[in-house]
């Protein structure tokens, strides 16, 4: 792979990051969050892949694979079986609560989060220059991006009331941060990677419990309802 | 060769004996005595323009017009580009007004004030002396004042004046107190605009910095920046036609001359975090008025409004300028400060031809308010004709005499993204993004304008009974709309001008070529070119072909026929059933709900009997000036409630007004001590 | 991608299309394209589902060049279906009036051909041929889709 | 500046657009409607509808003054104009230094207004909704065109077309970049809301309260009416080209190229344009119209979009640009 391609495929892959992040503030449907998250993990398993093609680090290369597995496939699997598909495509009788397909009333309208969100990323950019200029090369341009990802998550974070989206949310955070991590290091050892994806796992799962109880329980899983329950 | 004090004794001459002049005739002709003086004070003005931008006007000193200090005049090709401009729109404004106030729409008071209006403007750009151009400022000011109370007998006017005074007077305040410190730094302390000159580089950036953000505070206020603009909408409105043409093509042209020839020439080069303040005050202004412009419903408050976002779009283009120029890219400032200048030529055409056609419309039907207009173009041709034509202009659409300002806008922003690091990097898309908002919004204010007030069918007795306007007026709204179709069309015309202004300018062309503004208007050192010419010819030979496809068929066609308007099957449709002014902006104003803040009253009132049986419905809303609101009530309130407590101290007795004397120099006495 | 699957699984709705019309009815201008309005002139409605059908992927009139459209003025011909009432008469002439020539008037039902079961109803100015000039008729109470998609392949030839 | 090469190429792409775009049209409707289960009436059907358009009666409604008649010329006549101004078939079109990008948008625009002040000349209810709603989602496409504008320009350092897909061309690495990737979703939405697919309008809705660019034309007959679908035709035909040109540019010619290249250009944009189309009314199918006020946060998704291309090109690039 020639240095061109690299950085091209690189800035490419960290475009996507970005535009599936965009993609997930900017839409309101569960499904086509959790099919963007998938496309977001795929995006950041190409960086370490990537990274280990260009520089022939057959374990970088395995850490991608392991990513993709785990970013693309299994985290937004889960996922996918909390939203029910869409109207029509299914038995009606078979249909838990409407609201559980779509983001309903966020904290921000999505004009709004729109503009907070171009705020952030600006903010991002500015941020990440001292971190560039540090050691200017190709990956560590593209990490100013991924900081922008990470402020986004916390924004999703901060404005979601599903608790899905809160899922979807989390993941795009953690997605962020470990496109930083993978951009300014070239690669963190795969012990620590892991370990955060197993974390993010146990999460994952322990909320899918939590939500289909919750869903059981209270026909809904509106976090402000939620805080009724505890006063 | 002559020198600039003589010529502005010319104008003074002109300006008074006009004055003179309407004082004396008779009533019936008194309208055509001040129009034509005014005209004549235009044609000086074009001449002196004309001779300063071929540099034939010396600097000279007149000892004895201003006690103490003298009066001290030169010229520059600035000075020139602006006296040209100004002298324009006072000869198409001055021969609007013979007919204009045939009519019987001005007093014998305001006419004669009309021409030194006038000449006070021309003077302004003269004037190379601190005390000079705040006497013949002040005179402007004064005399604009007592036009816009032509129609003192309504209550707006008088409204409307009174804030424009305020205003005008708290600007006076802040340029005089900038050009104060400013001038106190120079050696001798001196107020010539030479000595200024040399006394910019002795000037700590403390005070330097005072001095620039008081003139553009006191300039900017003029020219209608937010958030000093809020007097604009009242007092430009309120005046009367030709007077509005004036003050919006004219006079807000000096408050940019102000920053141009104190922050720019005098001051300038500043440091870069001016032009991001002009940057940032510039993209307010014009966002914020052309939203406002674009709920606005009475067309002269639209028009208004646009005034202050076409200056809000020159002050981006002087900022991008001064940004770019002390980043070290002097080509690509070049092409900003060609924008602003460009801009300012053809807002000064489109505006005057646009306040022109509604004064014609607001002396013959009555009516400003576009929700009562409508229906024009078969009673009023001409004027609709005239009005469409600065309409095209302010949209800033191709074949209108704004495109080329704004191209050359966009062009430099889009080459300042990669210019100037990453803070430019940050701000220009930024811009770019304002800008466009802006031509967008720009585009729905005057689509309703046009549309709502002079197409469709009368929604009042005052557009129902409208005349074409007289042949005096006609002949002035036509001589607007040819130089706003040579601006559309040639901007080369204004070649020979700009060539000598920019080398003057601190982000002008002194290190390099600008750009050619031929038929093919080219940028220096970027690519991009545009011609309107040809972009005019082709859209021609476009519609030539369309045409030509249309006749395809057209023999085997029925003949065609004229019909009743398709209602749905429901009968005849009311003027009361169509889409109006507000209705119109309605989708805009809930975009920007949260910008504007409309007022609404909604009224339902339902029979006894059931709530589903409705007596009357009634809906109202307000935009007001959210600037206004937030900015000044708060301001204006806190004011009053100190007069309120001031006026309980005084209880008419003379022993309280002695016992306070002597309060008083006992305080002194102590604090001396 | 469910709806992706849905469609491959239902494939072609649209019936194969009956043979071609033998004679044309409709003005030569008219030839491969009919763009029609509707006009309910007093209808039970029976006609107007009747209708909806012809548009609909099993019957698919658009595929003889006919369409729906919004306007009389965009209109080459009009559905009147149903006995024109009082309130409805002025509209109907109203609508014929704002259709550009070449156009055709299609009667749709047996109320629109001859008053059907309304004949004589108190409300009732007559069937569509009493008001207007009729161009062609659909006969039926309410017709099948099938004849009315019959009268119109004979205006578009197709 | 004026070659026989270019004034070819701009021939054959003004007659293209004007042949093609019908029959782009209805092959979008024929994709939807196989989709849809229906036979479909063929991608020939525009045409047909066309023609016979231009053989009726050209009736002028009471009330209505010059610029009914003259607004469906004008909106004909701009967009006849951009088809010569955007690269499709060659970038040597002698009109490319005539008008650049912002230069075209403000021809498209024109040709908006033109239709917008037709509704309102009516005077009907319908005609000054369509105005308003089509004139609010113009205004508010414009900052995602030209920051999208922008982003494309600072890569070839000029914003003439020719010179932006010469580049692009010339350097494959442009296209996979993520400031091309954003720009092409910002532009993307922008050319939905311009020629009114869906979900900002739906061209095929017969309730005027939810109507568009519909509802200005209600009042339109025979040729007139004619020549704003062919027109709404061409403007579709010429942004889905400009879209597919600027991100996809193989194929097109160069500025001195020949007749072969010519052909070989015209067919390359004849087949990206119809898998685009084919994309676009593939996609419709799942979608729904969008609530008017809605429609903001589309755009303003766009817009975002837009600026993040900008200034992504710049840092990822580096300030050496």
């Amino acid at each position: 792979m020639s240095s061109h391609t690299y950085t091209s495929l690189l800035y490419l892959a960290s475009g996507v990051l970005l535009l599936s992040a965009v993609g997930i503030v900017w839409g309101r449907p569960l499904r086509v969050a959790v099919r963007l998250l998938a496309a977001q993990g795929a995006a950041l398993a190409a960086i370490p892949v990537l990274g280990g093609a260009y520089r022939h680090d057959w374990y970088l290369l395995g850490v991608g694979l392991a990513v993709c597995v785990l970013r693309a496939a299994v985290l937004p699997g889960l996922l996918a079986r909390l939203v029910p598909p869409p109207v029509g495509l299914t038995d009606p009788r078979e249909q838990t609560g409407a609201g559980e397909r779509h983001e309903t009333g966020p904290l921000l309208g999505t004009s709004a989060s729109l503009m907070v969100t171009a705020g952030a990323v600006v903010l991002a950019y500015a941020v990440g220059q001292p971190l560039v200029a540090l050691d200017p090369s190709p990956s560590t341009r593209a990490a100013p991006v991924a900081l922008a990802v990470v402020l986004m998550g916390v924004l999703l974070l901060v404005t979601r009331r599903r608790a899905v989206s809160q899922i979807v949310a989390f993941l795009t955070l953690d997605n962020g941060i470990a496109a930083v991590a993978f951009l300014l290091t070239s690669g963190v050892p795969l012990v620590v990677e892991l370990g955060a994806s197993l974390d993010l796992l146990l999460f994952v799962l322990v909320t899918q419990v939590l939500t289909a109880r919750m869903r059981v329980k209270f026909g809904g899983t509106d976090l402000g309802e939620l805080q009724e329950l505890h006063e | 060769m002559s020198t600039a004090a003589c010529f502005a004794g010319v104008l003074g001459g002109v300006s008074l004996s006009g004055a003179a002049a309407v004082a004396a005739v008779p009533t019936r002709v008194s309208a055509a005595a001040s129009g034509l003086a005014t005209a004549a004070v235009g044609v000086t003005g074009l001449v002196g323009g004309a001779l300063a931008v071929a540099g034939d006007l010396r600097p000279a000193w007149v000892g004895w017009l201003v006690p103490l200090s003298g009066a001290s005049f030169a010229a520059d090709a600035t000075s020139g580009l602006f006296l040209l401009v100004i002298g324009a729109v006072s000869v198409v404004a001055g021969l609007y007004t013979v007919g204009y106030a045939a009519h019987g729409h001005l007093g014998r008071a305001p006419l004669a004030v009309l021409p030194v209006f006038a000449g006070a403007m021309l003077v302004v750009p003269l004037a190379a002396a601190v005390t000079t151009l705040l006497l013949f400022w002040e005179i402007m000011a004064l005399t604009s004042l007592l036009l816009v109370l032509a129609e003192w007998r309504r209550e707006q006017v008088r409204a409307a004046a009174l804030s424009y005074a305020a205003m005008t007077q708290l600007g006076f305040v802040a340029i005089l107190l900038g050009l104060v410190v400013f001038a106190a730094a120079a050696p001798g302390h001196a107020e010539t605009f030479p000595a200024l000159r040399d006394a910019a580089v002795h000037l700590g950036p403390g005070p330097r910095a005072a001095v620039f953000l008081l003139t553009l505070a006191g300039f900017g206020s003029k020219a209608g920046l937010v958030p000093l603009h809020v007097w604009l909408p009242k007092a430009h409105p309120e005046a009367p036609g030709p007077v509005s043409a004036l003050m919006s093509a004219a006079m807000v042209n000096l408050g940019i001359y102000g920053i141009v020839r104190v922050d720019f020439v005098l001051l300038g080069p500043g440091p870069r975090w001016w032009g991001l303040v002009l940057l940032a005050v510039g993209a307010l202004t014009a966002v914020y008025s052309v939203l406002q412009a674009a709920v606005a419903t009475d067309l002269k408050r639209l028009l208004a409004y646009s005034t202050s976002e076409n200056m809000g779009l020159i002050c981006v283009a002087l900022g991008t300028a001064a940004v770019l120029a002390a980043a070290g890219r002097p080509a690509v400032a070049a092409v900003a400060t060609t924008a602003a200048l460009v801009h300012l030529v053809g807002h000064a055409a489109f505006k005057t031809l646009g306040f022109l056609a509604a004064g014609g419309v607001a002396a013959v039907t009555g009516q400003r308010d576009l929700d009562a207009l409508g229906g024009l173009a078969r009673p009023m041709p001409v004027t609709t004709v005239a009005f469409g034509i600065a309409a095209l202009g302010a949209a800033g659409l191709p074949l209108g005499c704004g495109f080329v300002g704004e191209w050359l806008l966009v062009q430099a922003l889009t080459h300042a993204v990669a210019a100037g690091g990453t803070l430019l990097a940050l701000v220009v898309p930024l811009a770019v993004g304002v800008v466009a908002l802006t031509t967008g919004l720009g585009v729905a204010a005057m689509v309703k304008a046009f549309g709502v007030g002079f197409l469709a069918r009368p929604r009042s007795e005052g557009a129902q009974r409208a005349g074409e306007v007289p042949a005096t007026m006609i002949a002035a709204m036509a001589l607007g709309a040819i130089s706003c179709g040579v601006l559309a069309v040639a901007p080369a015309v204004l070649v020979p001008v700009l060539s000598r202004v920019l080398p003057e300018l601190p982000t002008g062309t002194a290190h390099g070529p600008g750009p050619a503004l031929g038929t093919l208007v080219r940028l220096p050192g970027v690519g991009g070119s545009v011609s309107p010419a040809l972009l005019a010819v082709a859209v021609g030979a476009g519609v030539l072909l369309a045409l030509a496809a249309a006749r395809w068929g057209s023999r085997r066609r029925p003949a065609a026929r004229t019909a009743a308007l398709w209602t749905c099957g429901g009968g005849g449709l009311t003027s009361r059933m169509e889409y109006t002014a507000t209705s119109f902006a309605d989708p805009l104003r809930r975009v920007f709900d949260a910008v504007l803040r409309p007022d609404v009253e909604h009224v339902v009132i339902a029979y006894a009997q059931s709530p589903y049986l409705l007596e009357k419905v009634s809906y109202r809303s307000w935009v007001h000036d959210t600037v206004e609101v937030v900015l000044y009530r708060p301001v204006l309130r806190a004011v009053a409630a100190a007069a309120r407590g001031a006026r309980r101290a005084h209880t008419g007795s003379i022993h309280a007004y002695l016992a306070y004397g002597a309060a008083g120099l006992l305080v002194a006495l102590v604090v001396v001590l | 991608m469910g709806l992706f699957s849905l469609i491959r699984r239902v494939g072609r709705v649209a019936e194969p299309a009956p043979p071609h019309p033998a004679a044309s009815a409709g003005p030569a201008a008219l030839r491969g394209s009919l763009q029609l309005r509707h006009v309910d002139a007093g209808s039970c409605n029976g006609c107007e589902i009747e209708i909806g059908g012809c548009f609909s992927p099993v019957y698919d009139a658009e595929r003889y060049g006919t369409r729906l459209v919004a306007s009389p003025r965009h209109a080459d011909g009009l559905l009147v279906t149903g006995v024109v009432t009082r309130n409805m008469e002025r509209a109907l002439r109203d609508t014929v009036a704002a259709t550009p020539e070449p156009r055709v008037v299609i009667a749709v039902g047996d109320c629109a051909r001859n008053q059907g079961e309304f004949a004589g109803g108190y409300g009732v100015v007559g069937a569509v041929g009493d008001v207007v000039d009729v161009d062609a008729e659909v006969a039926g109470c309410p017709p099948t889709p099938t004849e009315i998609i019959a009268v119109l392949r004979q205006v578009t030839g197709r | 500046m004026l070659s026989v090469s270019g004034v070819a190429g701009m021939v054959t792409q003004v007659v293209g657009v004007a042949a093609g775009a019908p029959l782009l049209v209805g092959w979008m409707r024929q994709v939807r409607a196989r989709l849809e289960g229906r036979a479909g009436p063929g991608p020939a059907q525009p045409w047909r509808d066309l023609r016979k358009q231009l053989h009726k009666q050209n009736i002028t409604p009471d009330g209505t003054t010059v610029v009914f008649a003259a607004a469906p010329v004008v909106l004909a006549g701009t967009s006849l104009v951009i088809a010569a101004i955007v690269p499709g078939v060659t970038t040597g079109s002698p009109l490319d230094r005539v008008g650049d990008l912002f230069a075209v948008v403000g021809v498209l625009l024109l040709g908006t207004v033109a239709l917008a002040l037709a509704g309102l000349d009516t005077g009907t209810a319908f005609g000054g909704m369509g105005a308003s709603r089509v004139v609010t989602i113009a205004a508010l496409v414009e900052p995602t065109i030209l920051v999208a504008g922008v982003a494309l320009s600072v890569p070839a350092h000029s914003s003439n077309l020719g010179r932006i897909v010469a580049t692009t061309a010339a350097d494959p690495g442009l296209v996979a970049s993520p400031a091309a990737a954003l720009a092409f979703a910002a532009l993307a939405v922008v050319v939905v809301a311009e020629t009114g697919r869906l979900p900002v309008d739906n061209p095929a809705t017969h309730l005027e309260l939810t109507m568009v660019h519909e509802a200005m034309i209600l009042e339109y007959t025979g040729p007139r009416l004619a020549l704003i679908e062919w027109a709404a035709a061409m403007r579709l035909t010429v942004l889905l080209t400009l879209l597919v040109n600027l991100f996809v540019p193989w194929g097109v010619a160069g500025a001195g190229a020949g007749p072969a290249g010519l052909l070989v250009g015209l067919g390359a944009v004849a087949f990206k344009v119809a898998a685009l189309g084919t994309a676009l009314a593939a996609a419709e199918v799942f979608l729904a119209k969008l609530r008017l006020f809605r429609v903001p946060e589309l755009l303003a998704g766009s817009f975002l979009l837009g600026l993040l291309a900008a200034t992504t090109s710049y840092f990822l690039t580096g300030p050496a640009g």
